[in-house]
């Protein structure tokens, strides 16, 4: 399945990208999806380790399933206020 | 009020939305562009944000103050984009009956959105660099342990 | 900014009085008349001070603050005479490089002046009774309290 | 000597006046000072007992003593804020 990635701050600017797109297999975890996107970005990989991933709108954990239509981001440690 | 806003933040109008015969206390807290860190100095900020989920976040922790405390009113503003020296990027007003619960939960919500919602702050320096701000820790321990508190109360 | 009027307090007014580029927060606290007290109807607040004195008293407060926290700027307004419903009867400000130290010095200024300094609140109840507020408690214990923490530092 | 004692608040009310006026011995402490207000106005006397005494605008205790040109305040508890 293809899935979409959105990124911010550092992470976007590293990239020179809003989103990345990644074609992954059904049933992917988000620990197997950062472990890919460091494989495929190596220049965000030092980041992903301190990154979270969202699934539409809610951090997930390590184990949680990425499904195709979900709203997925890279939440690099944040610094509103 | 729950807002992201471009604009600059105007105090007044937040600290009218928590307005309530109810309240005997309003607390307003004011974060902006501080010209020193140390010796460092700072010429602007600018603010990103993944604003769909910021706006689920801030409302997940006005949920969670309410739970907590006996809240009249409550209001998040967070602006994005450059914020200038002096200007506001953040302004949290909360009213209660009593003074002590006002401080609390805006201490409080200020304290957690800073860890949990999705904006993120890049430093204009004066020495001409820019620097992302990601501190270190681990985000996701979070939005379990409201979670978890929301479910116990 | 350290001021008792008889007029309607404007909080932007007190907020700005405390704007600094050094300050990162500001934390504004609004007394204001509250209508319930548990099932008691409040129709509205008087209060009435003992001015040179309350001023003075605010005057060491303030000063005490400046010693136990690192405060860019900061401001007491306290209103005396009628105060309806929803009005505010007080207003302080204080703006420092940090929000603890905003949020410690504005909840401590408050607690401390609803002990220390000579104003007084007379309570018109829906029922058409009127009453002054005189909390027990020796009072003579602060003074001596704020001159010697004031020594030590 | 004679001295003027202000009145606030309660105090004010329970007396019908701002100010009270008291012919005293010179070197009179403040703690006799309010038990020759309550002898002579009984009906502010258990108001006095939970009051202060200020002189000059600063808290006094009861062993201070007043002085002719002293500005002296009956100060019931506070309820400002």
């Amino acid at each position: 399945m293809k899935i979409q990635i959105k990124l911010f701050a550092a992470a976007r600017e590293i990239s020179e990208r809003g989103e990345l797109e990644l074609e992954v297999a059904e049933g992917l975890s988000v620990k197997a999806l950062k472990l890919k996107i460091s494989a495929e970005h190596p220049k965000l990989s030092e980041l992903i380790l301190r990154s979270a991933v969202s699934l539409n709108r809610e951090f997930a954990t390590d184990e949680s399933v990425v499904h195709e239509k979900d709203e997925i981001a890279l939440i690099p440690p944040v610094s509103g206020g | 009020m729950i807002s992201i806003t471009s604009d600059a933040i105007d105090p007044l109008e937040v600290l009218e939305s928590v307005k309530s015969n109810q309240a005997g206390a309003s607390v307003l807290f004011v974060g902006s562009t501080r010209q020193f860190t140390g010796e460092k100095e700072t010429l602007q900020l600018e603010y990103e944000c993944y604003e769909s989920m910021a706006i689920a976040k801030i409302q997940q922790l006005v949920d969670a103050a309410r739970d907590k405390w006996n809240i009249e009113q409550c209001s998040v503003v967070h602006r994005i984009g450059v914020v200038g020296l002096g200007e506001s990027s953040i302004v949290v007003a909360v009213s209660t009956g009593h003074r002590k619960e006002s401080f609390e939960a805006a201490a409080w919500l200020v304290d957690e959105l800073k860890i949990q919602v999705p904006i993120w702050k890049k430093e204009f320096w004066a020495d001409g660099k820019t620097e992302w701000v990601h501190p270190s820790g681990d985000q996701r321990r979070i939005p379990e342990n409201i979670n978890a508190s929301r479910g116990a109360s």
